[in-house]
């Protein structure tokens, strides 16, 4: 079974030599300190950012130059700053070639819900909306189950949705997962966890075809 | 040279009153209009609408107007940060309209540039769209979204000039360029108020054609929300 | 009579403190060369630039800094550049006070054709269209009549239109006249010009009402 | 840093060919990529669509290409200043659309910006919006416009670098930085290519993600449509 950083370890596999990616907050931040270092990537922030780089040395923190968690960040030599509607323009046009976000509920025709428990939980949806929208290429991160044990795979959301159809691919603490037509198809299990354990965990239909291999990382 | 100087804050938001509504610049407290916050505070305007990206926090940026319970709603995309909003929502007394934040962004920018209306990706099939024109285009569905409508836009740059100019300093950019002639009067308060000429024609985010009055700043906050730091090697 | 000098120190007189104006091709961009000293304007040209000045000394021309006549210009303090998206951002969004170009034909319903002589001229209508569907305070500066004689303000265009009901004044060579529900109505007569010669080269209905003044310049 | 500079212009140029949709920037012969026409003159590839909001001259900037006769069909607001261009139009050899100079510039945003179409005041009750969608909004009428779709985006920028990134200088700005990444593949010619890093990131017009190729262009002549100066006093 994978922690947070093991799930951040394995999306970075999935991130190729000269993509412009998006990350999520919480676990797809994390994703930026597992990329490799000899291909080139650039981080977008939707606040307005292109090429982000590492947090600031202690002292050296700038209010004016923050990334969409709200994060004091830095910049890489390349970098530029913009204005919402061009960050979006960025998103939207499908400039951006991988988005990497969480979720609290993915169904199995690619349908997610991560901005809203009524009643309960209203942060809003930031830049979700749009990302799942326009982007041809996003991978949920986020664990299999919610803390009451519940899978977070289902064959439809209950929750309120952030957009429809449009997942590719979960990585969780559990499985990698891509959406199919069929359904949630198993490609790779976390190290130490069996086929078993994710179709208990995996409450929409999971689409299991020869032997699953264990994820490398 | 047409000059949008004004003396202060109190000069550049006459004619501010009840009801009226309100645009916002700023990414969480990164940007926001610091100096027109604290004198609609002073102000104690009530029932606004306010338009703006996030909601402060409980103490610091529209925090303040929450506290005071001068919004009447709020339009944003996220405001995860925030006890007494969240609060005010679940118990009614605020109305709160969300959506995704490009469409926001694009929304100002319509009004900014006379759209009265375009076609986004963003939302479809959610609640979002919900009684709202939907359409494909090639293959792809998308919502009809509307300009919005103001009666003030509170703009914070880093520095400007007296025709209304402004340049913007790192992500504090954000939604501010936006908003600047989005609604009736656009109002812009900044770091430093440079002499006519000093800035570079070719390096100008906002032409001053967009401002309606500009003024010098004062006693800036700029307090960071998350301080995200590493370790020296 | 006045010739286009005379038209262009007319129209200067319709420039208030404080406006942004949008000078056409021909007069209107004569009409710069009149506005009052004691008054604070800024001209804009929709291929991008706010705060236009004279033309260059000599030597000093940039093929980089021209205006939406392809001319060489100069820019005052306070001045700015910018793309045309955010150009035309001025002129729709309606942050343009005034707008003064040219015509071949005006309706008496405010229609204007300015753009294409079917088989014969085709220039195109660069941004006079997004100009007149967007002005609140359109200005047209033209003669009254054409080369052949035949008169330019006519009931109807017979022309391709460049925008519908969209001009308020007409300042030609014979006279000042305002776009009326009624037609045209005449405001002013040009040095020496009597009313019968406007009422003579005019088409469309012309609405005179008590004693028409004779401009002053 | 995702590197995206090429050699030269043949380089910058591969995978063009004939009966292509090409957007152009420039206004008159202001902010043209000299190289990139110069190289298509050389490759004579055939049949093209070109957007570009004017056609050039007979002899500089797009007239070049339709002395060659290389081109199909001009998109364009203004093609007032050559005599070629018309002599084919009215031939007929040539086909013209001719669309309002805002609405060019918005299709080449909505492209870039992943909008498919967006509703605006010009042309409404002229032969522009024949067989367009109308529509009123707040008691004004608009025509619906879409989104260009295009092969290749030829831009001409003042100074970039090898991320990409893009500064433009006086009105030879133009509908360049609307265009980059509004087709799909945007190719920037500079005057001057600086080492990554020298530009300052607030101050870059267009970030290097919407650009796919860029290098250093050679031999500019920026030639000058009407020289107007004014006497010394």
């Amino acid at each position: 079974m994978l922690d947070k950083h093991g799930i951040a370890k394995r999306i970075a596999k999935e991130v190729k030599d000269g993509y412009y990616v998006n990350l999520g907050i919480g676990i797809p931040t994390l994703v930026a300190n597992f990329v490799r270092e000899d291909i080139e990537v650039e981080f977008q922030s939707e606040n307005g950012v292109l090429g982000m780089g590492p947090f600031p040395y202690e002292g050296e923190e700038d209010a004016d130059i923050i990334n969409a968690g709200k994060q004091t960040i830095t910049t890489l030599p390349g970098a530029s700053f913009f204005d919402s509607a061009m960050s979006f323009s960025m998103i939207r046009g499908q400039h951006v070639d991988l988005t990497i976000l969480g979720a609290m509920e993915v169904a199995e025709n690619g349908d997610i819900a991560n901005w809203k428990i009524p009643g309960k939980m209203v942060k809003g949806m930031g830049g979700a909306m749009d990302l799942v929208a326009s982007a041809e290429n996003i991978i949920v991160a986020m664990m299999h189950t919610n803390r009451e044990g519940e899978s977070k795979l289902l064959k439809s959301c209950t929750l309120p949705l952030t957009g429809v159809g449009c997942v590719k691919k979960i990585v969780t603490n559990l499985a990698v997962i891509e959406v199919t037509p069929k359904g949630f198809k198993l490609l790779e299990r976390a190290p130490g966890v069996s086929v078993d354990e994710i179709k208990n965990a995996t409450e929409g239909h999971l689409v299991i075809e020869g032997e699953i291999p264990e994820m490398k990382i | 040279m047409i000059n949008k100087k004004v003396a202060n804050v109190t000069e550049a938001l006459q004619g501010v009153k009840d009801d009226m509504t309100f645009m916002f610049g700023g990414f969480g407290l990164s940007g926001i209009p610091e100096n027109a916050i604290a004198q609609l505070v002073k102000l104690n305007v009530k029932g606004l609408t306010c338009i703006s990206n996030n909601a402060g926090v409980d103490d610091f940026g529209l925090g303040l107007l929450l506290q005071q319970k001068q919004i009447k709603k709020m339009i944003s995309s996220y405001v995860g940060e925030n006890d007494e909003f969240e609060r005010q929502m679940l118990s009614g007394e605020l109305e709160v309209e969300l959506i995704p934040q490009g469409t926001l962004a694009e929304r100002a920018r319509a009004a900014q540039a006379g759209f009265p209306a375009f076609y986004t990706p963003a939302g479809y099939g959610t609640e979002v769209a919900e009684g709202k024109e939907t359409r494909e285009f090639n293959g792809k569905m998308y919502v009809l979204e509307h300009a919005f409508k103001a009666d003030f836009g509170f703009i914070k740059a880093w520095k400007g000039d007296a025709a209304g100019n402004l340049v913007f300093k790192g992500t504090a950019r954000n939604f501010n360029p936006n908003m600047c002639g989005a609604a009736n009067i656009t109002v812009a308060e900044v770091e430093e108020l440079v002499p006519v000429g000093e800035l570079d024609p070719n390096q100008i985010h906002i032409p001053g054609i967009f401002v309606q009055r500009i003024f010098q700043g004062l006693h800036y906050e700029k307090r960071i929300e998350q301080r995200t730091v590493r370790q020296r090697s």
